[in-house]
């Protein structure tokens, strides 16, 4: 067997329940490919998602995390995207600022009947983040060893 | 060997003493006892990743198959406790603390056991010890209270061993009226006050503060002093060895310095506790 | 009595950085902390530093050892760091003190390895105070900072450093780096300049009197607790630059691959350190102000022969975001008399 | 001074009040420490307003208020955005304030200015633009300019936030050409390594003292996420450079949109750690982004965080704005 060294980066993927999940799905049905190292954590609304979800989720070793929910004006709880949208935008701002790579953290609108839009999205992702390697600026040692 | 690196242990039993209070058996992974202790004295008991509590060892040194602890849930180091199944590995580290002068101050003495609720698990300790060593020690009277006879923690023990070893006389309460219950009714306080012990008696009380806060004042008005009467305190610990700092109460840390005490003792700290 | 030329510091610091692992006392931001020895950094010894050395010896996170669970299993692995040999120079007599006061704990039993593990693999050159401050008030609790003590004592006099070995591991230490022998009358005469100035000092008046073993009752129950810490924040930072604040807290880190316990400072100025499912004991800023201070200058005394756990370093004085600070602390309980 | 001793021992003889917290001397002659008066004779003998006066009394109000009676204090301009917030998020009990609005030419930093002298200090002696400091070895003098507060050097505002009861003195105006983001243009402007280089200068400085925290007035949680050992991120120190990161975002979150730039996280720090340049650059991107904003000067607007417009920008704006690749 030959020892495959080449990075492959794990993504989180935060999916808002009423549609990107539904998104997922559809596009595991209708079996488009996408890499298998997106992780998928299912949660109510986009907007449950809070800061720390995110840095934990790099913490915890992931290299790159994206969010994705109902397109604005689809929430399915009126208006939970539009908040996440303002709060994800300032706290991937804010990371920026620190200097971490801004190419980690994405925020992509995904309907349930988006299956393509789904697996397309997540190939760029994972293809953006293999690129820029692994997390190293928001690591957290004693989770390595 | 480091203080803080803990040794792994096995829960080889546990049982339910009442809705809120399990035993859990205790033993090395080789099947023997973790350390020797002196009855009163605490263990840091801890699941890895949950956390570390101190707890008192509540079986006799003259135990010396296994050691027990009797856990009420009400934290959460606790609350994973009642989780666990027999088989679960822990860790230990102790035994900590000064533990009851069971060789000393108490030999020889008339021995009167105060005792309410989950209170009863460092004195079951003292109580098994003396029972076990019954030529040392003179009449050994057990006053043990609880909200409900459910709530009684080693009811079959109490009811099975402790009551028919020769010398030991044991009062039971609970606080409100039961369909199955025959025995007294009433506060621990109030029936220590009707009981009337003799004031020669030697007092070991654990119990909630309120309890003790009452109890004390009762055993002055029938004449005992403070230092007939012992007690067992708990406070947050972290490193059980008299060096994190926050179980200090004066000059004094719960953890080395005590966790037992004479109320003349107390008596010379400051009120935070 | 051996001695240098002020501009050969730089060799004389990279000779024995060469050797071993060496901390200075280097400008960072505004500030001067111990860091690390290498080419470029910028050695300040005006002042004493601004964060205490007692890191040293009792670092901010240690690990004290990993657990691995598997299933119904557990193993505990002692995964702690190894020391190894380290000079601190710069130290000054402050906080030498502060060591011993840290000894009295983490070396009485059971002894706490890691504490002494570092302790062992340390050599301390320490640095006579040419220019104590406003906020400095050694003398109070007995200490000269003419007279640091340590491993080597180090004084600037004028155009030159002269070194003197106190223990014997100074001695070899010394005779290690092949220096000149001199200084003597230099080091008396800065030790005069010192003095003068020391005598001269805002705080040279304080006294311990009123404080020890056995003034609890005294104290303890003293209204002006009230009035002094009304405006404490609760935040730690009094603790935390402290030389001699060891509270420390045990807490579980779950890697996601193993449990890493750790202990890490903690502060008697936190709400929950004290806090337990059953209830609180200190339940206001008041009583955990007031055990601050009470431990610093009673219950420590009292259970270390009179030695107090306070240095008079002065850093709490120059760091609390509110100007509180044991001098107050001290003055005020003290007016009633 | 002597107009706001006036003052104050108007309110306390009119019944106004019946204590007032304010700023005394402290221990050393740079410190003012924050009391509670309680009669006009020791409020008279013992306040002090002056160049040293830098901490803002409005969090105290959040405890103070609660209790009985009627409390005065007296607010600088930035201290008047924190207590009007504060008020907005019912946090302060208004009827239980009497708050007195009170000019400030700028406060000196006075660990910088003692830092900057090497040997004791005796005395100092405020002349306006200069300092007169009496130590141990002679007299020094300093340039006030030199040695002020960040927070004053880059002074918004000399206006006072609505929600005074009076106002003694003239009313200043905003400050036109604050220079407040200009430092976090600069950083903006950065490549991302040097921007994490800088942030690891600073952040592997802190302590975790939580000063910047407990001082913060729109830090008002009755507890915090931080000391909530539930949700795993209660680690108390700053055990891995992870942990800072995120201790340092959290916080500047988690007061995004609430924070009015008061500047005392940044005076407190004991290790120097520019704690502004973090939540100014929220305020600058939510300024830029969501239209200009100033915590506490309107009581009826929504907070930014709370708001939402249907035209937002999407968070890719991220990509294209911001630091240069």
């Amino acid at each position: 067997m030959s020892v495959n060294n080449e990075f492959r980066p794990k993504i989180v993927a935060f999916c808002c329940n009423w549609c990107s999940y539904a998104g997922a799905d559809l596009a595991g049905t209708n079996r488009l490919q996408y890499p298998a190292d997106v992780k998928i954590i299912r949660v109510p609304c986009s907007c449950r998602v809070n800061p720390m979800f995110i840095l934990r989720a790099f913490q915890r070793g992931a290299d790159g995390v994206i969010l994705c929910g109902c397109h604005p004006g689809d929430c399915h709880y009126t208006s939970g995207n539009y908040f996440a949208r303002r709060r994800m935008t300032l706290l991937f701002s804010m990371l920026d600022y620190l200097g971490i790579e801004k190419e980690r953290t994405r925020v992509e609108w995904v309907s349930a009947a988006e299956g393509a839009k789904f697996a397309a999205t997540m190939n760029d992702f994972v293809d953006t983040v293999t690129k820029l390697g692994p997390n190293r600026r928001l690591e957290d040692l004693r989770c390595k060893n | 060997m480091e203080a803080l690196i803990p040794q792994v242990v096995v829960c080889t039993d546990v049982r339910r003493d009442t809705p809120d209070v399990k035993t859990f058996r205790i033993l090395t992974p080789d099947g023997k006892k973790p350390f020797v202790n002196i009855p009163g004295q605490c263990a840091m008991l801890s699941i890895p990743g949950v956390g570390e509590a101190m707890f008192s060892i509540t079986s006799s040194p003259t135990n010396k198959e296994y050691m027990e602890f009797s856990i009420k849930k009400c934290g959460c180091l606790t609350e994973w406790l009642h989780m666990i199944e027999p088989g679960q590995q822990l860790t230990i580290r102790g035994p900590y603390g000064n533990g009851f002068p069971v060789d000393t101050a108490l030999k020889g003495k008339d021995l009167l056991f105060i005792a309410g609720g989950i209170g009863l698990a460092p004195l079951r300790s003292v109580i098994n010890y003396c029972r076990d060593n019954r030529a040392d020690y003179g009449t050994i009277d057990i006053i043990y209270g609880s909200r409900s006879k459910d709530d009684l923690v080693d009811y079959k023990e109490i009811i099975d061993e402790w009551m028919n070893t020769p010398g030991v006389n044991v009062h039971l309460t609970i606080d409100r009226e039961q369909e199955v219950w025959d025995g007294h009714v009433g506060f621990v306080p109030n029936y220590v006050k009707e009981l009337n012990p003799d004031i020669k008696k030697t007092v070991l009380m654990c119990g909630p503060p309120i309890m003790i806060k009452f109890t004390l004042a009762g055993l002055k008005e029938l004449g005992f002093e403070d230092t007939q009467i012992y007690t067992t305190m708990e406070l947050r610990m972290k490193c059980g060895i008299g060096k994190c700092g926050r179980c200090n109460i004066g000059a004094k840390y719960v953890c080395k310095d005590g966790p037992v005490f004479r109320f003349d003792q107390l008596d010379e700290l400051p009120n935070e506790y | 009595m051996y001695s240098i030329k002020k501009e050969a510091l730089g060799s004389l610091l990279a000779a024995i950085g060469a050797k071993r692992k060496l901390y200075v006392p280097a400008d960072n931001a505004g500030l001067i902390l111990f860091t690390p020895y290498a080419d470029g950094v910028s050695v300040n010894l005006s002042r004493n530093p601004d964060v205490s050395a007692k890191d040293f010896f009792f670092p901010q996170v240690e690990n004290i050892c990993r657990f691995k669970v598997c299933g119904k299993t557990v193993d505990v692995i002692d995964n702690r760091e190894k020391n190894e040999d380290f000079v601190v120079f710069g130290v000054r007599a402050c906080d030498v003190k502060s060591f011993e006061v840290l000894d009295n704990v983490f070396l009485s039993e059971p002894v706490d390895g890691y504490y002494k593990d570092r302790r062992d693999h340390s050599l301390i050159v320490t640095l006579a105070c040419s220019k104590p401050l406003e906020t400095c008030f050694c003398g109070t609790f007995g200490i000269d900072c003419a007279a640091p003590g340590g491993d080597v004592e180090a004084y600037a006099c004028g155009d030159s450093y002269a070194f003197r070995a106190i223990t014997e591991k100074g001695e070899a230490f010394l005779a290690e780096l092949s220096l000149e022998n001199g200084g003597d009358e230099a080091v008396e005469a800065c030790k005069a300049k010192i003095n003068e100035i020391k005598a001269k000092l805002p705080l040279s008046d304080l006294t311990t009197e009123g404080f020890g073993g056995g003034k609890t009752k005294d104290l303890f129950n003293n209204p002006k607790w009230a009035e002094l810490s009304a405006s404490c924040l609760g935040c730690g930072t009094c603790t935390f630059v402290c030389p001699t604040c060891q509270c420390y807290d045990i807490r579980d880190f779950d890697t996601g691959n193993g449990i890493q316990r750790y202990r890490c400072w903690d502060s008697c100025m936190y709400r929950d350190f004290t806090k337990m499912s059953a209830g609180q004991p200190r339940p206001s800023q008041l009583e955990r102000f007031r055990q601050r201070f009470m431990h610093k200058l009673v219950y420590y005394p009292e259970n270390n022969n009179g030695l107090f756990s306070c240095v008079g370093c002065g850093r709490c004085l120059r760091k609390c975001p509110q100007s509180l600070n044991i001098v107050k602390v001290m003055k005020a309980l003290r007016e009633d008399d | 001074m002597q107009e706001l001793i006036k003052k104050g021992k108007e309110l306390f003889a009119n019944g106004t009040v019946d204590r007032i917290i304010g700023w005394t001397r402290g221990e050393l002659p740079y410190d003012r420490e924050i009391r509670v008066f309680r009669c006009a004779e020791c409020f008279e003998k013992d306040f002090v307003y002056d160049a040293f006066c830098g901490a803002n009394l409005s969090k105290y109000l959040i405890e103070e208020s609660g209790k009985e009676g009627k409390i005065g204090v007296f607010l600088k301009p930035c201290d008047s955005y924190s207590f009007a917030q504060l008020i907005k998020e019912h946090r302060i009990k208004k009827e239980n304030v009497y708050a007195v609005a009170i000019e400030c030419y700028g406060k000196c930093d006075s660990r910088a200015l003692a830092d900057s002298v090497e040997d004791a200090i005796y005395w100092i002696t405020d002349n306006g633009p200069e300092l007169k400091i009496d130590t141990v070895s002679g007299a020094v003098v300093r340039n006030t300019y030199d040695y002020m507060l960040e927070k004053c050097a880059a002074c918004k505002t000399k206006k006072h936030a609505p929600g005074c009861d009076e106002t003694i003195g003239d009313e200043g105006e905003k400050v036109d050409d604050c220079t407040r983001f200009d430092i976090v243009a600069k950083l903006e402007a950065m490549t991302p390594e040097e921007r994490f280089a800088f942030w690891r200068g600073e952040l592997s400085r802190c302590i975790r003292c939580n000063a910047c925290r407990n001082v913060c007035p729109a830090c008002s949680c009755e507890h915090c996420v931080f000391d909530n050992p539930a949700s795993g991120i209660s680690q108390k120190a700053a055990a891995d450079s992870f942990e800072e990161n995120n201790f340092h975002i959290i916080r500047a979150f988690h007061v995004a949109g609430r924070c009015t730039d008061c500047g005392e996280c940044s005076r407190v720090c004991p290790q120097h750690i520019p704690l502004h340049l973090l939540n100014r650059k929220f305020i600058k991107d939510i300024n830029e982004l969501y239209g200009e904003y100033q915590a506490g000067e309107n009581p009826d607007e929504r907070a930014p965080l709370t708001n939402y417009t249907k035209a937002d920008c999407e968070p890719s704006v991220v990509y294209k704005r911001g630091g240069k690749n």
